[in-house]
């Protein structure tokens, strides 16, 4: 893009600078927008769900512009701040939660190299940041001098560190699957059939993500883990004293993040951008060198992903308004004693369904293949050329450090 | 004109406000304010990590050290964060002596850094990106990758990989799990006696 | 020397390193909250792993092969490291405020002969 | 052997964190109305509960006395403002019993039947704002649309829709409007099967029962020794309902109708009705039973104000003309306790003879006496129980402060 912008931009540097506000604005508001939509859809899902009808006035017949009256009367709203509270803080947390949570949007693909910035570490990019988030939310807390605010700062805290720790793990399943942590490789290992999925890979991939869907709803903050905010204890939690813009901040970061940990799942477990079907192969879109009909494979490949993202969300809304709280001691029972020995045991399980079964449950070797440092290789595993000149060098070279590791290094050194 | 190098714009960035923000974790005495420009600090190194092309320890960086460590580090300043411990002043004369120490040791290190003329510039066109983080798996469990071809003897060295380091440093995690569980277990105290730290 | 069109070099990735380093060093000598302590050190080993990450980056020393990973491997060990030394630390800091009901590290002077 | 465990002089501490004094109310999501609690927590763990009231204080016993019987009818209906056919009722059968008056048939009928009605509302507003305090907000609606229902049919009979001043001194202000019954039938055939939904809901989900089962257990002793009535009482085994120990002025009016109270006798509850198991984590006496022993009385409710309409269709005669507004109580006092859905509800009316104004007006409040256990059921339990405790009693603030 910049390349292209630097033909028609005098001062030569402009270019650059334009390329990169485009993608920031692109991203934001995916953010921005997707809080609006989700906001509104909330509203219209708890409303259906609790038999009633939602917003149905402002902007129409199904009140589309409810959340942007909201929003308006936000900003016109006074912005208290309490007299003991530490004012730096205080005004800085709302932001500091909504950059956490924008910023893992930076390597989330929406379709295939559809992405802000491909990293090769993008799975634990997002977890780190996402998990970042929780600092505002601390900070929020203790700023606030409200002894409400502090309980909900105490009890984020304790469960996000807590959650990180099986969420990191179920994340690290596909990507043992995969070979890769960069997640553009990791939705396009998964192309073709649904079968391909990698929910679908092996039983134990099945149960991770449904751990992985747990701790991510508690690692966002979502019911029936939204400790933090728990309205009929600490009032409004971490956001009692916070009020019109700030507050809504939060909750554009609290949006944010439902759609990133959703998005991550989708990726991970549910073939991002590819559809159930391989239609775009069908229909030639996918592999293909003309720029419009490629365009076209991505716009709908970034549609699949974000029906997907989509579904999370609202299935993340479904248990909000069907479930009661979890206590913080439950929650934290729910964490040590079920997800994070349940995660560990298919992560061993996965590991070794994957040395023995690597082309998966239902299509086994199939002919996609494996996957190793950002590569799509074709053909069985291991590769043919892992057979090259100076496998018996690193044969000998690690004598004793076991077949597997002589195989790979063997392979690396042939790609070197 | 030349053309603004992206990477050292970059470089600039992180670089500054990791300066500025770890300065400002000595400058402030409010312990909340200090955890907090240290979170930003580390955090704005793991930006200088990644772009040193070492994708795998930045993210880490943020995984492992900003959101666990500085979270548990904010935990524990929350719960001892309490009138006179927000903020305790430093008498004037520590002050002076560490700045003291403090300078003197800057300029030796400065002077250090900047010795060494092949350290002072890179080459203008950095070579294509590397995936290192199944690399540094090998290394961890014993095989580098990156030095099967390596014919000075000098440079081959270490060619054993870091396999033993890995396993001390799991055993010193457990060890370490352990003996915090241990220190920061229930203790027992008689009503209205003296602490009984059996 | 223009920092923005000149590419930069280990040296700069050192400066940021020493910096980080003596704030850190100046940090742990001067506060008397023993959490503060705790900020210095973090300060200092990540002014360190500033240092280790530049050393072993292909980026800025594309002519010296032989440190390779080790300083992306000892960064990440200093890393974990430091994460049990917090968690140690921390223990010791709540122990400590537990039964002194302060964290002042000056205080802490039972020992004294 | 002694250990050091069990020296009751030491104990146990963790982090040392210092106690904090929060102020749980009078403006919070989960005190229903103006309770104020003040908790003195350590952490997460609360170690005293004291609860604060007055803030909804009127004088309406004061204001009683001022007013004859007929016109302080009105101010009962803002005593528990969300069974205001019961306070009603209570108040009427104490200037009753006052007055010596027998009533005909048809108005004890149509009584039973209005009032269970009113019951029924009760209690579904009381699981709702429970689920509320647990975090659950679509039960709330769920029960608020059924009690709609009872307040539509409610405002056909007296015009009003929560304070109804409709029994009153001598019946009621009105009979029965034509259609109602029917109207009301279709209601009850309606609300049964969303009972069950209301099962599974709240009462089987399992993070109800995981935040309900064990918590705040009150044992019968203690009910007891704290003068806590209704659900709270029952929840805790004991085996009391005033519809059938009460006085014999009260409990004529249930004569010939079949219900059971509705009490854990022998392990079990009764089983007129397809109700859920009761879960192994239960402990009798706990929020848990409290909030089971409400939901059953919803459908212990539903069969009573089928057999009411039964009698009352059958009735003959008048459904009770009130008294005059003025008139004449004679000299004497009289006491009479009803079974309100939070509980015996007493009245208390003295009377010189001298006029229509009763001299002494007193209440005797269930909520009030329901309330009092908090402190004893909310020590050592965690803040997030403080709201799931004070839930399960279910007080409503306007007739504790009176």
């Amino acid at each position: 893009m910049a390349e292209f912008l630097q033909a028609y931009l005098a001062p030569w540097w402009l270019a650059y600078v334009v390329a990169a506000l485009v993608h920031a604005v692109l991203l934001i508001n995916v953010v921005a927008v997707g809080a609006l939509i989700f906001i509104w859809l909330e509203r219209k899902v708890s409303g259906r769900i609790q038999d009633r009808l939602g917003p149905t006035r402002v902007g129409g017949k199904f009140g589309w512009l409810q959340t942007l009256a909201d929003g308006l009367k936000l900003i016109t709203k006074e912005d208290l701040m309490p007299e003991g509270a530490d004012g730096m803080l205080f005004r800085m947390a709302p932001y500091i939660s909504f950059c956490a949570s924008f910023a893992g949007y930076l390597a989330l693909p929406f379709a295939d190299n559809w992405v802000g910035a491909r990293l090769n570490t993008a799975v634990f990019f997002i977890l780190a940041v996402l998990g970042l988030e929780v600092f505002g939310v601390i900070l929020a807390g203790y700023a606030s001098a409200s002894k409400w605010s502090l309980f909900g700062a105490m009890r984020e805290a304790a469960q996000v560190v807590s959650y990180e720790v099986p969420l990191g793990m179920c994340a690290v399943v596909p990507v043992l699957i995969a070979g890769s942590m960069d997640l553009v490789t990791i939705g396009q290992m998964q192309h073709g059939w649904f079968t391909n999925w990698f929910v679908f890979h092996d039983p134990f991939t099945f149960i991770t993500f449904w751990v992985y869907f747990t701790c991510a709803t508690a690692s966002v903050n979502r019911a029936p883990f939204d400790l933090a905010e728990a309205e009929s204890e600490l009032v409004a939690g971490f956001h009692t004293e916070y009020s019109g813009l700030r507050w809504s901040i939060f909750f554009m970061a609290e949006y944010g993040s439902m759609f990133a940990v959703s998005g991550l799942a989708a990726i991970l477990f549910f073939g991002g951008w590819n559809g159930p079907l391989p239609i775009t192969e069908w229909l030639g879109l996918a592999d293909t060198t003309n720029p419009v009909l490629s365009y076209l494979g991505n716009f709908i490949g970034m549609l699949n992903f974000m029906f997907k993202c989509v579904f999370g969300v609202t299935f993340m809304m479904w248990v909000r308004w069907t479930l009661p709280r979890l206590r913080i001691d439950q929650v934290m029972t729910t964490c040590l004693k079920y997800c994070t020995p349940i995660a560990a045991a298919s992560f061993l399980g996965a590991t070794l369904w994957t040395y023995f079964l690597p082309g998966g449950l239902i299509l086994p070797n199939n002919a996609y293949g494996l996957v190793r440092e950002g590569q799509l290789i074709d053909g069985p595993y291991p590769p043919a050329d892992a057979e090259g000149p100076s496998k018996e060098t690193a044969n000998e070279k690690t004598a004793g450090t076991g077949d597997l590791i002589s195989q790979v290094a063997g392979e690396h050194r042939g790609r070197d | 004109m030349d053309a603004i190098n992206w990477h050292s714009f970059f470089f600039l960035f992180f670089a500054l406000l990791a300066c500025g923000f770890s300065l400002a974790v000595v400058m402030t005495s409010n312990i909340v304010h200090m955890a907090f420009y240290l979170t930003l600090a580390l955090g704005a190194t793991s930006g200088l990590f990644f772009l040193a092309g070492a994708d795998f320890v930045g993210a880490m960086q943020l995984l492992i050290y900003v959101g666990g460590t500085l979270v548990l580090l904010i935990f524990g300043v929350m719960l001892t964060a309490k009138g006179p411990f927000i903020s305790m002043k430093t008498s004037a004369g520590d002050l002076v002596l560490g700045a003291g120490v403090g300078g003197a040791l800057l300029v030796l290190l400065l002077a250090a850094a900047t010795q060494v003329d092949a350290w002072r510039v890179s080459e203008p066109s950095p070579p294509v990106a590397q995936v290192t983080a199944s690399r540094l798996g090998m290394a961890l469990l014993g095989a580098r990758v990156d030095k099967l071809d390596e014919k000075d003897p000098v440079q081959a060295r270490g060619m054993s990989g870091y396999l033993l380091p890995f396993e001390i440093v799991s055993v010193h995690l457990l060890v370490v799990l352990i003996g915090s569980a241990y220190l920061a277990r229930p203790k027992k105290r008689m009503v209205g006696g003296p602490v009984d730290t059996a | 020397m223009n920092l923005l069109t000149q590419p930069v070099g280990v040296s700069h990735y050192l400066i940021v390193g020493a910096i980080m380093f003596v704030a850190g060093v100046v940090c742990m000598a001067t506060k008397r909250n023993a959490l503060g302590v705790l900020m210095g050190i973090e300060l200092v080993l990540n002014g360190a792993n500033v240092n280790f990450v530049a050393f072993g980056s292909v980026y800025l020393r594309p002519e010296v092969t032989g440190i390779g990973l080790d300083g992306q491997l000892v960064a990440l060990f200093v890393i974990v490291l430091a994460a049990a030394e917090a968690a140690v630390a921390l223990a010791i800091t709540l122990n400590f405020y537990n039964n002194h009901s302060t964290v002042d590290v000056d205080q802490a002077d039972e020992l004294k002969g | 052997m002694a250990t050091q465990l069990d020296d009751p002089r030491i104990i146990e501490f963790d982090v040392r964190t210092d106690e904090m004094l929060v102020n749980m109310g009078p403006q919070h999501p989960s005190t229903h109305g103006v309770l104020r609690l003040v908790l003195r927590t350590d952490g997460e763990v609360v170690s005293e509960v004291t609860p604060h009231i007055g803030y909804l204080h009127r004088c309406a016993e004061k204001i009683g006395e001022n007013l004859t019987a007929r016109q302080w009818i009105p101010y009962t209906d803002r005593m528990d403002y969300l069974a205001g056919m019961n306070m009603n009722l209570g108040w009427a059968l104490a200037v009753e019993k006052l007055m010596n008056l027998e009533l005909p048939e048809k108005a004890r009928h149509l009584r039973v039947l209005i009032v269970e009605m009113n019951r029924i509302a009760s209690h579904l507003v009381g699981m709702g704002a429970y689920g509320l305090d647990l975090g659950t907000f679509s039960p709330f609606l769920y029960a608020f649309r059924e009690r709609e229902k009872i307040l539509d049919l409610f405002e056909e009979v007296c015009g009003a829709r929560l304070t109804y001043s409709y029994i009153t001194v001598g019946g009621a202000t009105a009979d029965l409007p034509t259609g109602w019954i029917e109207t009301c039938e279709r209601f009850l055939a309606q609300l049964e099967p969303v009972i069950e939904e209301y099962h599974a809901l709240l009462t089987t989900n399992a993070i109800f029962v995981r935040r309900t089962a064990g918590i705040g257990i009150l044992s019968p002793e203690k009910a007891i020794d704290y003068g806590c009535t209704g659900p709270v009482l029952r929840g805790s085994g004991v085996d009391h309902d005033l519809r059938r120990d009460g006085e014999q002025r009260y409990t004529e009016m249930y004569d010939g109708y079949a219900f059971e109270v509705i009490v854990e006798k022998n392990g079990h509850y009764p089983k007129d009705h397809n109700y859920p198991a009761v879960p192994g984590s239960a402990v009798l006496g706990d929020c848990w039973h409290r909030f089971y022993v409400r939901m059953l009385e919803v459908m212990q409710s539903i069969d009573l104000v089928r057999q009411a309409i039964d009698r009352y269709s059958m009735a003959t005669g008048s459904w009770g003309e009130p008294i005059k507004l003025t008139e004449k109580l004679p000299k004497g006092e009289a006491y009479l306790e009803t079974e309100a859905p939070r509980g015996q509800m007493g009245f208390y009316v003295v009377s010189s003879g001298s006029g229509a104004i009763p001299w002494r007006v007193r209440a005797r409040s269930s909520s009030f006496c329901n309330l009092s256990v908090t402190h004893d059921l909310c020590r050592g339990c965690l803040i997030a129980d403080v709201p799931a405790i004070v839930g399960s009693l279910d007080i409503v603030m306007g007739e504790i402060d009176r």
